[in-house]
């Protein structure tokens, strides 16, 4: 509903957003496709000519490949479900009536501001050492013996340095969410007779959908590209070697950039995937 | 006439080069190691002696290594100087990427350098990195504990020695842990000493076609001896262990014995960080009867970019860190125990340094490690705790990640060792090695 | 009666809320506590909470080792740059897709997002190549430009939703009342739209101050940014916790203070439309 | 000047014609009003003649010069609009200004007209408040006034009154109204609302599905409605619409009366010019009275009759029409002269 005028100008408007964003993807885009079909072995020469598809079946020949996808799959998965939970808890924990609820919001936004780099420090340093971490003196304290938490349990201790991470941003989006409920809604099926827990399910779950849909979005995209926790906690051992990690140290450390590009082909593809899968699970809810 | 006019030229061009070479600043990319940040105090005296100034990039060792590999590959140009090791030197130089150190000035007196520093820093001849401080690995293990557990450490012990000594001084409920000991994975890390390990053992990376050799009895005999003694007498979470989580267990007093590089005796004997900075003695890296020692050889290096404008200032800044001028600016200001060891010969014969207590042990085990002989088999790569070749970091790192899960007991020694034969040989068919 | 209900809810509340709160708060707590300590009480067994004996000798040898100055002062420009540059872009951007909405317009604010999925490592060398060529290597300007694309999706995706709120009789009749394209976005729009602006500046500064690949991979001694500084300490000789404490507490706390002060403007901001 | 002319306009969004071709011309100083139920394209159409839309066909003039192609801000208009439309961010005084200031006129200038505009529209005491802290009815004034002051060729009013509640909005019709007789400017204004085009227009464009049904004065449209639509649309209560036989009586296919154009009186009986029926529901407004009757063969039928009649729920009464004011219309609905 505008007119002729206002549509060119709309072009014109956007135009700089998309032939930027297009710029920034399609350039190193081409540049790797390109890389991806040759031996590309800076160290021993560079550029040492066409290959055809033999990176991207080396690539996904290598042992390391599916238990790559499989861990970003689990990271990923892990922390959506575990933010959106809790994230929805402590939203309607926070949505109560209560003293100094603007500081508690402040304690429980913090995390969100904290670099990547510096929450996996700490967290590795100095909870989950299993001599000085504080959950060493824990688990000493009751008697046990501290758990080697980056080498046995490393995947969960991702995820757990990760979810603390955007948990703040899950219950933000689910609180504004809550907080939007008419309480007229809630007050009506008082009337009629529902209980805490189908008020719940019935009135503020539904309401929270396109809440939760946002937040699964958003954080997909970030959770695809977690690298500096893994690069700081575990390096990639014990199991915790993602897509994306997989890439970087095919590039940056055997410095095969034929190969890592190749890689990073399959992850754009993967990217794409999920996506489109989000997109169709989620998308109707974006609708508006 | 002709030649005093050529002269005076000359004289001017000189000159002209000198001063365009005047008040450069210079863009270096180092580790963050205490000797490198003690050198960055000091910066202003080489500004003081040359005009440069100098603008510092401290990196984390991995970053560092993947920002100036990346930076070098591409002919970036970000940096003047770099800090690289013994690994990348030969490579590089190889590839034409470093400016030769050959042409340093009299003064400077390359001729110095301990010949095990400089044989690793050059490729077919050609010195292409000054080193700043080079380190092998030795025993330093904690004197009043050996004495309490009723043992002498001879001066060049043996593993099985090492393992009786270790679980003799294991006491868990003080959480006094026998030995310390790399199982980090990262091939700078766990891998380095694995590896070095491994050659006392008389095992090899790869034969002299470039076949892994993970699936030999050596290997396996290494790795089983390694997780038999850390399980039993090692810190919990040795899996994730490197060099500094293990200095810092040594300094709070929770190793018996401790094997790694030999800089790090000058932090676990100062009493500022140090708890048991008193009771600490050193030993040699041991062997198997095998004619071969578990020490590595290790240099950090200053090198120059090929391609950069601002080589002769660049030289001047890596004469004046790697020279004897800095090692006694050093010692003048925080005594001898701290200057950088292990790069030049004189220092050994100094009699200010050679009453430091770990000098000696110190020289003897650079002096014990040959990277161009280190395994028992013949072998068709250089270098001690590494193979100088390209796709060597790479390899490596997955292989210690292999080893890592092992240690931390999520597979077997076996599952571990068949993991590491195979990407191996499948990264070296990509690279075309076989 | 009913009041006294309330009032006893109100208290459980309160303490399961602050409970919660501090648990989540506890790791940034702890880290700023001990950047107060010396490493010995760092590391004391059992940990020592409040009472020690305070230093601040820590801030002071990371700051002897590193200008911190200027990283943070990098750090500022990066986050503050690439945030303008963003919303220069962006505004007009979401404009378009808000008010004058095509077939396309879902299908293009979807594809903006998804170039966001893209593995920053995978393209990491066509990129460097690309810098050393525009000589924009090690400069705040190549680094507020990469931050800017970066983020210009979230940017987009955030101000579209919020100018959808916004009634477009408002913006037509700005048009009637003779206002140019240009005066209708920045008389009547962005004024209009300062909370979700506000919130949206507020993000991407925290996005951008936080970012730790481009950052670390495209500087070295001019642009570097805190991140890079935090990597000089990541992992020092030995794990000295209280100095890991204080840089880490020089790194975060600026945002950190920001994010308390603006808390209120983030948290109404922050709904990416998801509140209908 | 403000006279405006439609020549063979079109609009279609995508597939959907919203209007078919149209002409129409609006002359200077007076006050036309767009009538139709929902959906009839009024709105639209004064969309077209402000710029905010296109056409798909067809050309505007304003004052004799083609505009079509001109921006809103160029065409010389002002609008109101449904929801007033006040830039929320701005106090009262800024938002009668913005025009001005758009228009670039110097400051002095610029204050002068607001204050006069707030004194006509006894916004005075207002002028430093923003319009969420104002009432429904001083907002609609806001906006009123911001038009004012750009001293348009033409107002258009977009249901400016349909926000407001019952008393206010005659108040605000009442008002409007005065402004017109005041300024003597065009005025053009969409309504969906019957009773405020009668009370308010010179001329009425009765619309439908994008077709204008009828243009005409007031009691023209009212007298003489061109169709049945124009005839069951304008007027309150509706006229009664009858057809079949009782229709065909009168030669006609549908005939219709307006509830005030028939006698009732009590029982009696019925014959050609007289319809009996039952007495159903009856709206009591005082001055009148609504009487609803059932009759067998008419349907209901709604008469008026005075405050104080005396019928009751089921009485049996008889309907006697004025048959001078007939409506008799053909079987496409035209009305016959």
């Amino acid at each position: 509903m505008a007119t002729q005028n206002s549509r060119s100008a709309a072009r014109f408007m956007l135009a700089p957003a998309v032939v930027l964003l297009l710029g920034w993807m399609l350039v190193p885009l081409t540049m790797t496709l390109w890389f991806s079909f040759r031996k590309y072995l800076p160290l021993r020469g560079g550029d040492m000519g066409w290959v055809g598809f033999d990176n991207y079946v080396r690539f996904v020949s290598s042992s390391s490949f599916w238990p790559s996808i499989q861990t970003t799959l689990i990271i990923v998965g892990s922390v959506l479900i575990i933010t959106v939970i809790l994230g929805i808890l402590l939203a309607l924990l926070l949505d109560q009536p209560m003293w100094g609820q603007g500081v508690v919001r402040i304690l429980v936004i913090a995390p969100f501001f904290v670099m990547p780099t510096v929450s996996a420090l700490v967290w590795k340093n100095m909870f989950m050492d299993p001599v000085n971490g504080l959950f060493a003196h824990l688990w000493k304290f009751f008697g046990l013996t501290p758990i080697e938490w980056l080498s046995q349990a490393s995947l969960p201790s991702l995820v757990m340095i990760v979810s603390w991470q955007w948990l703040p941003f899950a219950t933000l989006i689910l609180l504004t969410a809550i907080q939007s409920l008419n309480s007229e809604q809630l007050e009506a099926a008082e009337m009629d007779g529902a209980a805490v827990v189908s008020r719940f399910f019935h009135i503020i779950l539904p309401h929270l959908a396109r809440a939760i849909t946002i937040v699964v979005l958003i954080q997909t995209i970030f959770l695809l590209s977690v690298f500096a926790e893994i690069f700081v906690t575990t390096g990639g051992a014990f199991g915790s070697k993602t897509l994306s990690y997989l890439i970087f140290q095919r590039v940056l450390e055997s410095q095969n950039i034929g190969l890592g590009s190749a890689g990073g082909i399959y992850a754009v593809i993967l990217a794409n995937i999920i996506a489109i899968m989000l997109m169709r699970v989620v998308g109707k809810n974006l609708d508006a | 006439m002709k030649n005093t006019a050529r002269a005076l030229l000359g004289a001017v061009v000189a000159s002209l080069m000198t001063s365009t070479a005047f008040a450069e600043k210079l863009t270096i990319a180092t580790v963050n190691n205490g000797d490198m940040i003690r050198m960055q105090k000091y910066t202003d005296d080489f500004t003081k002696k040359t005009g440069h100034t100098v603008e510092w990039v401290t990196l984390e060792e991995n970053v560092l290594r993947q920002r100036v590999t990346t930076d070098i590959t591409t002919k970036g140009g970000a940096f003047d100087i770099m800090t690289i090791g013994m690994y990348e030197t030969p490579i590089w130089g190889k590839n034409g990427w470093l400016v030769s150190m050959n042409d340093l000035s009299a003064e400077y007196n390359a001729d110095d350098i301990l010949p095990a520093m400089k044989g690793g820093l050059s490729y077919d001849g050609t010195m292409y990195a000054a080193p700043f401080y080079g380190e092998s690995s030795m025993i330093m293990y904690r004197k009043d504990l050996m004495e309490k557990a009723g043992l002498k450490m001879p001066d060049a012990p043996s593993w099985s020695f090492i393992a009786k000594a270790a679980r003799a001084m294991t006491d868990r409920s003080t959480e006094t842990n026998g030995i310390c000991l790399r199982g980090k994975a990262g091939w700078g890390e766990g891998g380095a000493f694995i590896t070095a390990m491994s050659n006392s053992f008389g095992a090899r990376w790869f034969d002299e076609k470039w076949n892994a050799q993970f699936d030999t009895r050596e290997w396996s005999d290494t790795l089983n001896f390694f997780v038999n003694m850390m399980n039993d007498a090692g810190p919990p979470g040795f899996a994730t262990n490197g060099f500094n989580e293990n200095l810092s267990l040594f300094q709070q007093g929770k190793c018996g014995m401790w094997i790694d590089a030999t800089v790090a005796a000058s932090f676990v004997t100062n009493p500022k960080d140090s708890t048991v900075a008193d009771k600490v003695g050193f030993a040699l890296a041991p062997d198997n009867g095998l004619g071969k020692r578990s020490n590595w050889l290790w240099a950090w290096a200053l090198a120059i970019p090929a391609g950069t404008k601002k080589e002769a200032a660049a030289k001047q800044f890596i004469e004046w860190a790697t020279g004897t001028g800095y090692i006694e600016l050093v010692a003048g200001k925080e005594g001898w125990a701290n200057v950088p060891p292990g790069a030049r010969t004189s220092l050994y014969k100094n009699p200010n340094y050679t009453s430091v207590p770990f000098a000696k042990m110190t020289m003897d085990s650079i002096l014990s490690a040959d990277p161009n002989n280190s395994t028992v088999d013949p072998s068709p790569y250089v270098g001690v705790q590494f193979a100088a070749i390209p796709e060597f970091a790479g390899i490596a790192t997955e292989v210690s990640q292999e080893f890592s899960a092992a240690y931390a007991g999520q597979q077997t020694v076996a599952e571990a060792l068949a993991k590491a034969q195979a990407l191996t040989n499948e990264a070296m068919e990509a690279a075309g090695y076989r | 009666m009913a009041r006294e209900i309330t009032s006893q809810r109100k208290t459980i509340n309160t303490v399961a809320a602050w409970a919660i709160g501090l648990l989540i708060f506890f790791p940034i707590l702890w880290t700023i506590l001990t950047s107060f300590k010396t490493e010995a009480v760092a590391i004391a067994d059992p940990p020592v909470f409040l009472f020690f004996d305070w230093t601040l000798e820590n801030y002071s040898i990371v700051q002897e080792r590193s200008n911190y100055g200027r990283f943070l002062w990098n750090s500022i420009l990066i986050a503050v740059g690439s945030t303008i540059l963003g919303l220069l872009v962006a505004v007009p951007a979401a404009w378009s897709m808000a008010f004058v909405p095509s077939v396309r317009t879902k299908d293009i604010l979807l594809w903006m997002l998804s170039t966001k999925m893209l593995p920053a490592v995978g393209v990491l060398y066509p990129i460097y190549l690309l810098f050393i060529q525009l000589g924009l290597l090690d400069s705040v300007l190549g680094l507020t430009i990469v931050l800017m694309l970066i983020n210009l999706p979230i940017i987009v995706w955030m101000l579209y939703s919020y100018f959808k709120e916004i009634p477009v009789d408002i913006l037509e009749a700005a048009r009637m009342d003779g206002a140019t394209l240009k005066e209708e976005i920045l008389y009547v729009l962005t004024p209009m739209a300062i909370p979700g602006i506000a919130s949206t500046v507020l993000l991407n500064i925290i996005l951008a101050w936080n970012e730790a690949f481009w950052t670390l991979n495209l500087t070295a001694a001019q642009a570097a940014p805190l991140t890079a500084f935090i990597a000089s300490y990541s992992s020092p000789e030995g794990l000295f916790y209280a100095k890991l404490s204080a840089a880490s507490t020089m790194a975060i706390a600026p945002i950190l203070i920001m994010g308390w002060f603006s808390q209120k403007q983030l948290v109404r901001g922050l709904t990416f439309g998801a509140v209908k | 000047m403000g006279s405006i002319t439609l020549k063979k306009v079109t609009k279609s969004f995508g597939s959907v014609d919203v209007i078919h071709p149209l002409d129409l011309t609006i002359d200077d100083g007076e006050f036309v009003v767009f009538v139709g139920p929902s959906g009839c394209g009024k709105s639209t159409l004064l969309r077209l003649i402000a710029g905010l839309e296109d056409v798909t066909s067809g050309h505007i003039e304003i004052n004799g010069k083609d505009a079509t192609d001109i921006p809103p801000a160029k065409r010389g208009l002002a609008m109101v609009f449904q929801s007033y439309a006040l830039y929320p961010h701005m106090t009262v005084r800024k938002n009668i200004a913005f025009p001005l200031k758009m228009a670039r006129l110097p400051k002095s200038e610029v204050d002068s007209k607001v204050e006069d505009a707030a004194r006509i529209l006894n916004l005075t005491d207002y002028l430093d408040r923003r319009p969420g802290q104002l009432s429904g009815g001083q907002r609609q004034r806001v906006a009123i006034g911001r038009s004012i002051v750009r001293e348009p060729d033409a107002f258009l009013f977009d249901e400016p009154l349909s926000n407001l509640d019952a008393a206010l909005r005659g108040n605000m019709r009442l008002e409007i109204a005065e402004l017109h007789q005041s300024l003597k400017t065009t005025m053009i204004y969409v309504t969906h609302d019957q009773v405020e085009a009668m009370t308010l227009a010179n001329k009425i464009v009765v619309l439908q599905n994008g077709v204008i049904e009828q243009v005409g004065s007031p009691l023209e449209l009212y007298s003489n409605p061109a169709n049945i639509f124009v005839a069951g649309f304008i007027g309150s209560p509706r006229m009664n619409l009858i057809s079949g036989k009782r229709a065909h009586e009168h030669k006609a296919e549908t005939i219709g009366i307006r509830p005030e154009h028939m006698s009732i009186v009590k029982g009696g009986k019925a014959s050609k010019s007289k319809w009996q029926g039952t007495v159903g529901i009856s709206e009591h407004l005082g001055s009148d009275t609504f009487i609803r009757v059932e009759t067998d063969d008419l349907g209901a039928i709604v008469v008026r009759a005075p405050g104080d009649v005396g019928l009751k729920f089921g009485d049996k009464v008889t309907m006697t029409p004025d048959l001078s004011h007939l409506h008799r219309f053909d079987e496409a609905g035209l009305a016959i002269k």
